[in-house]
């Protein structure tokens, strides 16, 4: 258990390592010099040389790295030459209302997506099966883009429900109900790509579980229905869903980044694309650099719990 | 002999025979993908309008006979715009998906058979590059890397996706490689390559052309969502991503404009995403997940 | 009468439903078995074994599958009753070792735990009692410091410590009657005597009636006092164990112990052989099902399948148009 | 058997090390052997004991650490690329499970002509009655199950048609894998009388793996016992059976189940299991385990010695030759 530790966190050190790498050396990716890519061409030759300062632009590459790095790990992003901010603020207000939808819809996505699986799994090919798995498929066939824009036709605009739509968002320091309200359809398009995505996978894990001999041998105990489901099915299979709940975090966020947009919700998405519509560079390369080092560690996280779940996992 | 042995029933007994049939419906997708890929490839030869054709006399008409779909504000035919906009979807979808295979799936394979360094060292070099959130990454470098083009786009995606094959071809070979008739085939004198060919790549086969379906699919929704961004092709080019995007403002007025596109969408979708599943569950390839 | 009597099955049949149509894996099955008595099932895989297993204590799957007869275990009817009902005896009355202990227990949970469960479950122990219980019961079952194992996942053991623990499992609500499955299969020769020698031991030390499930004809000559052989779902000879070995009257009986290779032959010994191969269940003919492979066939066995009659000694029976003739001594074939 | 013999195989100081998460396990640890023309060595042992790993080292499908393989007096372990894969055509294994020896996406005639078309050795017309005459050997009827696919095949097939790939390029040794212990007693013998018979008709020499005692007698002229990765003893069937030297092979025929109830009920079994091949014992390895062990057994390893002409015993205390008595067998028809 410690050896696996250890070594997935050296893999974590190293996947950090190449993000950053690919973050600080996407400036030198793209034409043109870095300067006037991050200020634009309107810039003037002042500007540019605090810039050369501030970035050691005139030191040779792997230098500029490290000071790049150094002032990322003392929390220093740079500071916006569009806006005159500190990126680091920037990311630091935005980042909040990210994990707000993200973790309201992991909630509704589990709770619906746990109990239909289990439903699904107990009789498969049944009727409730049947419906579950044409409804699935054809969620799963819906991009999340297409999904909001349904809701807000409805929901917002011909249901009229207020503080719904486009522009309502809300802090939640402000209300939280009116913040939850604001957050609604976002949270509930989330969490619809992510049902369909875990319903599917712990159903088929569930089926496969179902008929394992192990799962004929807690009957044979005489123990409830129920019981084997939750504590003998349930548990085996946890380890496939979390696994799924890993691989799609990352394009949760991008999903999220859509319909923030679309919703003007100021988060990191609805952030990151008014950035690039600017040519915002620092503020970009902080947003992906904070997403991609957020995504692993999740995925850390995951890894952990499996491992928890699953003794199986660390020992080979 | 009946191609019905005891043994086999026996294994009935414990686990019930999973094949399903193809079915009508897997037939009916099929057809819905030749259609589109036929309109895409030979749109311009097609009957069909010019879908860049502004007609001010004929602003936000509904559907109708003259224009099947109606038009957009500017007058331009949905329905034209719609075949023209699936070469868009499909071009993108398909191209990045055979970047990824083209480079993917062969060191997939290798790995798998080889096992040993070879193995140990690209698989790790790809679990990095998977760690590394794709989406997010494209959406970086899509943003910088201007002007926008279709073959950008492909390149990027296509990219992104390699450690997603190679992860899906190496399980799947690994599950087949480990089998005694491969090592079967070593102890007749079979060269690596004839290993390959003839007794990996058949068992195989089912889960790649499975992946590559849902995969292509992934790709096009990815797609719309870089169009919605601002982040695909630029306007008047029309792809299904941009029509949505472009309706969604004037929705009130007139939702046959965003309708028929997402539906041509999620139509498409259905119908690969199908195809994909029924592929799988058809070779009952169990142990690969997708 | 039937007080002695422990499980009576009669004309137990299970089907399934498959892609290739109704498939008979038991059909019409009756015998009886005696308090503390050891029965041996016997059967190539196929045989409808392994089925008739779970049919007779209410264990098969729940899907595509239809039973009938009866099968009544100390006065519990099995056929019919629903899966709660059937709960109130699985365990205590009737418990189940399955072939393979690689798969049989769960890979996630503690071997404690598993054992545990059903004390808590079942008998209603709070967790110290059926801790201090568990731990007795791996004692019992000769597993080597159990304190410490009582914490081990399954995958830290051995196949032979888990076998051991899959019997802790079944014997921890003290059932009457233990079925095993192919309990031995797929251990090696040396674990294998460990795990019957086991077995035999519980055995007289609580009182248990067992049913031995087995191809291996090794496994039950000198341990069950009874046998039966099945053959295509059905049963074809029963009686007393060295009836069945010294006096069968079933050809089939007799092919499957010439055709085992015995430690005792000189090398290079020739094997007789049962031509063919098993029948296909799903079109079994109207006749004996061993008809096609039997060299004493005549027309009769080919269109009216023999029912199960009895030979001289009390208790021997087979289902034999052509049976063998009355082998007074003693001998193997 | 003739008089003159010469080794067709000759192994020394085999062996065999994998690497478990930086953890150099020894499968096989110095094995040395010689197997004459035409003569069938069995090899017994329990699972992870090393002996299909030995086999699976002999045709270099795991690389061999250390020591020499003479095939006609040809060291494989130095042959690569080219002259290695036609050193394999020389030898031809079969495996345990059928069904996963034969791919089951290819027609059994493809299968069975792979390594002609391997070699491309010979024309199509030569290759079509080439195929039909080997199916046909087998018991296979090429015309009718020739387009087959192998999935439509039921185990004890399958093994038929994985002899008749492995004869195609008329191998002179031939390694068999535990290639019977998938199948049920009946198809056993079949397949094990078919082997004899093909054995004498192409002149092969062979290489017999396996767990069962009962079938490694019946087929081999020699036998060899291995535990832990070593050869502990190796000699003549009859003899070895009848008068083991190491304490092992005699627990190990203690635990072999006869198919008789008259059998003696051995009261003495092995106990424990087998240490771990990561960390197996000093001196000699079944020391652990052993009733007669002593300081010697721990310090020292024992050497292989004679016992009796060809009987080699690695023991420091090897059992007195004595005869057993033999449980009666009648032989009938």
């Amino acid at each position: 258990m410690l050896r696996y530790l250890t070594k997935r966190l050296m893999l974590l050190v190293g996947i950090v390592f190449v993000i950053s790498v690919g973050s600080f050396y996407l400036i030198h990716l793209l034409p043109g010099n870095p300067a006037t890519v991050i200020l634009g061409f309107g810039a003037t030759p002042e500007a540019k040389a605090i810039l050369y300062r501030q970035l050691g632009l005139s030191k040779p590459i792997y230098l500029q790295y490290f000071v790049w790095l150094g002032n990322i790990l003392h929390g220093n992003l740079g500071v916006s030459f569009i806006s005159q901010t500190k990126v680091s603020s920037v990311v630091r207000s935005a980042l909040p209302i990210d994990a707000e939808i993200i973790i309201l819809s992991q909630i509704m996505a589990f709770a619906a997506a746990i109990p239909t699986a289990m439903r699904s799994a107990r009789k498969p090919d049944g009727i409730v099966d049947r419906v579950l798995g044409a409804t699935s498929f054809t969620l799963l066939s819906i991009p999340p883009y297409i999904l909001i824009v349904v809701l807000v036709l409805f929901i917002s605009i011909k249901l009229g429900v207020s503080g719904t739509g486009p522009s309502a968002y809300v802090s939640l320091g402000t209300d939280w109900i009116t913040n939850l309200e604001s957050l609604s359809l976002p949270a509930f398009t989330l969490a619809t790509v992510s049902f369909v995505v875990y319903y599917r996978v712990l159903r088929s894990d569930l089926i496969a579980t179902l008929q394992e001999e192990f799962i004929t041998m807690a009957r044979s105990k005489g123990i409830s229905q129920r019981r084997i489901m939750w504590r003998h099915a349930f548990r085996p299979s946890a380890v496939a869903l979390l696994g799924a709940a890993s691989v799609n975090i990352g394009g949760l966020l991008a999903a999220g980044f859509v319909v923030q947009y679309l919703l003007q919700i100021p988060g990191l998405g609805y952030t990151l694309i008014l950035a690039i519509n600017e040519s915002d560079f620092l503020v970009v390369q902080g947003i992906v650099l904070t997403v991609s080092v957020l995504v692993v560690a999740i995925n850390f996280f995951f890894d952990f719990v499996i491992n928890m779940v699953d003794p199986r996992i660390s020992r080979e | 002999m009946s191609s019905f042995s005891l043994e086999e029933a026996a294994l009935m007994v414990e686990r019930p025979e999973k094949s399903e049939p193809l079915g009508l419906f897997f037939w009916i997708c099929v057809f819905w993908i030749g259609l589109n890929v036929f309109g895409a490839i030979f749109a311009n030869i097609l009957p069909i309008q010019n879908p860049l054709n502004e007609n001010f006399n004929a602003i936000n008409v509904g559907p109708g006979l003259h224009h099947l779909f109606g038009t957009d504000d500017l007058g331009r035919d949905i329905f034209s715009r719609i075949v023209y906009g699936s070469r868009v979807s499909i071009t993108v979808g398909m191209g990045a998906i055979l970047i990824g295979f083209g480079v993917g799936a062969p060191l997939g394979m290798l790995a798998a058979y080889r096992r040993g360094r070879f193995d140990s060292y690209l698989t790790t070099i790809m679990y990095v590059l998977l760690a590394f959130p794709a989406i997010i990454a494209t959406i970086a470098v899509l943003s910088f890397w201007t002007p926008r083009s279709l073959f950008k786009i492909i390149v990027v995606i296509g990219i992104a996706s390699i450690p997603l094959v190679y992860r899906v071809i190496r399980t799947a070979t690994l599950s087949v490689a480990t089998k005694d008739y491969v090592i079967a085939a070593k102890v007749q004198g079979a060269t690596d390559r004839r290993i390959l060919m003839k007794e990996l790549l058949p068992n195989i086969a089912p889960i790649a052309v499975s992946f590559f379906l849902i995969g292509v699919a992934t790709v096009i929704t990815l797609e719309g969502a870089l169009a919605f961004l601002g982040l695909s092709v630029n306007p008047p080019t029309p792809s299904w991503g941009n029509m949505i995007n472009e309706a969604r403002t004037v929705l009130t007025q007139n939702v046959w404009l965003a309708f028929f596109p997402s539906l041509a969408l999620c139509l498409f979708l259905i119908a690969l995403n199908f195809i994909g599943d029924r592929i799988r569950s058809h070779f009952d390839v169990t142990e690969v997940k997708l | 009468m039937s007080d002695d009597k422990l499980l009576i099955v009669k004309d137990l049949t299970t089907t399934f439903a498959t892609a290739g149509g109704d498939l008979p894996a038991v059909a019409g099955v009756s015998f009886d078995l005696a308090r503390n008595e050891t029965l041996g099932i016997v059967g190539e895989s196929g045989s409808g074994k392994t089925v008739l297993s779970r049919t007779i204590m209410g264990l098969q799957p729940r899907v595509n599958t239809t039973v009938s007869g009866s099968s009544i275990i100390d006065g519990f009817e099995v056929v019919g009753a629903s899966e709660n009902e059937k709960r109130t005896i699985w365990g205590t009355e009737v418990a189940m070792v399955f072939q393979d202990p690689m798969t049989s227990l769960n890979p996630v949970m503690r071997i404690g735990k598993q054992i545990d469960e059903a004390l808590r479950v079942r008998l209603g122990m709070n967790r110290k009692d059926a801790k201090a219980r568990a731990i007795e019961l791996l004692e019992l079952v000769g597993i080597p410091s159990p304190v410490q194992r009582y914490n081990a996942y399954p995958g830290q053991l051995s196949g032979g410590m888990r076998q051991r623990v899959v019997i802790a499992i079944a014997l921890a609500c003290s059932p009457k009657l233990l079925m095993a499955d192919e309990p031995t299969t797929g251990l090696d020769v040396t674990i294998q005597a460990q795990i019957l020698n086991l077995l035999d031991e519980l055995k007289g030390r609580l009182k248990m009636s067992v049913i031995l499930v087995t191809h291996d004809l090794g496994v039950v000559a000198t341990r069950t006092s009874r046998i039966a052989v099945m053959y295509a779902g059905r049963i074809v000879e029963t009686g007393t164990t060295r009836d069945v070995f010294y006096h069968h009257r079933m050809p089939y009986t007799r092919a499957l112990l010439e055709s085992s290779p015995k430690v005792a032959n000189k090398s290079h010994t020739r094997l007789v052989t049962i031509p063919g191969r098993p029948p296909n269940l799903l079109s079994l003919s109207d006749g004996c099902s061993f008809a096609p492979r039997c060299k004493y066939a005549t027309d009769q066995c080919h269109l009216v399948r023999p029912e199960l009659r009895p030979s001289i000694e009390p208790g021997h029976t087979f289902a034999c148009w052509n049976p063998l003739p009355i082998n007074a001594e003693a001998t193997l074939p | 058997m003739s008089a003159i013999r010469t080794p067709l195989l000759r192994v020394n100081d085999l062996e065999v090390t994998f690497y478990v998460h930086g953890h150099a396990v020894s499968a096989v640890s110095g094995v040395s052997f010689e197997i004459m023309e035409g003569e069938t060595l069995g090899l017994v042992g329990e699972s992870g004991c090393g002996k299909s790993t030995t086999g699976k080292a002999l045709m270099r499908i795991v690389e061999p650490s250390k020591g020499t393989v003479e095939l006609e007096g040809v060291d494989i372990t130095k042959e690569s690329g080219k002259a290695l894969r036609s050193a394999r055509t020389r030898m031809q294994m079969i495996f345990q499970d059928p069904i996963s020896s034969l791919n089951p996406r290819r027609r059994v005639k493809d299968i069975v002509a792979e390594p002609l078309d391997c070699w491309k050795s010979v024309t199509g017309v030569e290759r079509d009655t080439l195929i039909s005459d080997l199916l046909s050997k087998v018991g296979i009827d090429p015309s009718v199950y020739g387009n087959r696919y192998a999935r439509q095949f039921s185990g004890g097939q399958c093994q038929r048609i994985s002899i008749a790939r492995s004869l195609a390029m008329r191998p002179k040794l031939l390694i068999c894998d535990e290639m019977v212990s998938a199948l049920d007693v009946s198809v056993q013998a079949q397949i094990l009388n078919l082997l004899e018979d093909l054995k004498a008709e192409y002149g092969l020499t062979l290489l017999f793996i396996a767990h069962d005692l009962a079938v490694v007698k019946n087929v081999s002229d020699r036998v060899a016992v291995m535990y832990l990765g070593k050869i502990c003893e190796i000699g003549p069937a009859d003899t070895l059976y009848e008068s083991p030297a190491h304490p092992y092979t005699e627990f190990l025929l203690g635990a072999a189940l006869e198919a008789d109830p008259d059998s003696p009920m051995h009261s003495q079994t092995l106990e424990g299991e087998p240490p771990s091949p990561m960390n197996p014992p000093s001196g000699c390895r079944f020391r652990t385990r052993c009733p007669n062990a002593t300081q010697k057994c721990a310090d020292e390893e024992p050497l292989p010695q004679e016992v009796a002409p060809n009987h080699l015993v690695s023991c420091h205390y090897p059992l007195t030759i004595h005869h057993k008595s033999a449980t009666p067998i009648t032989l009938e028809g």
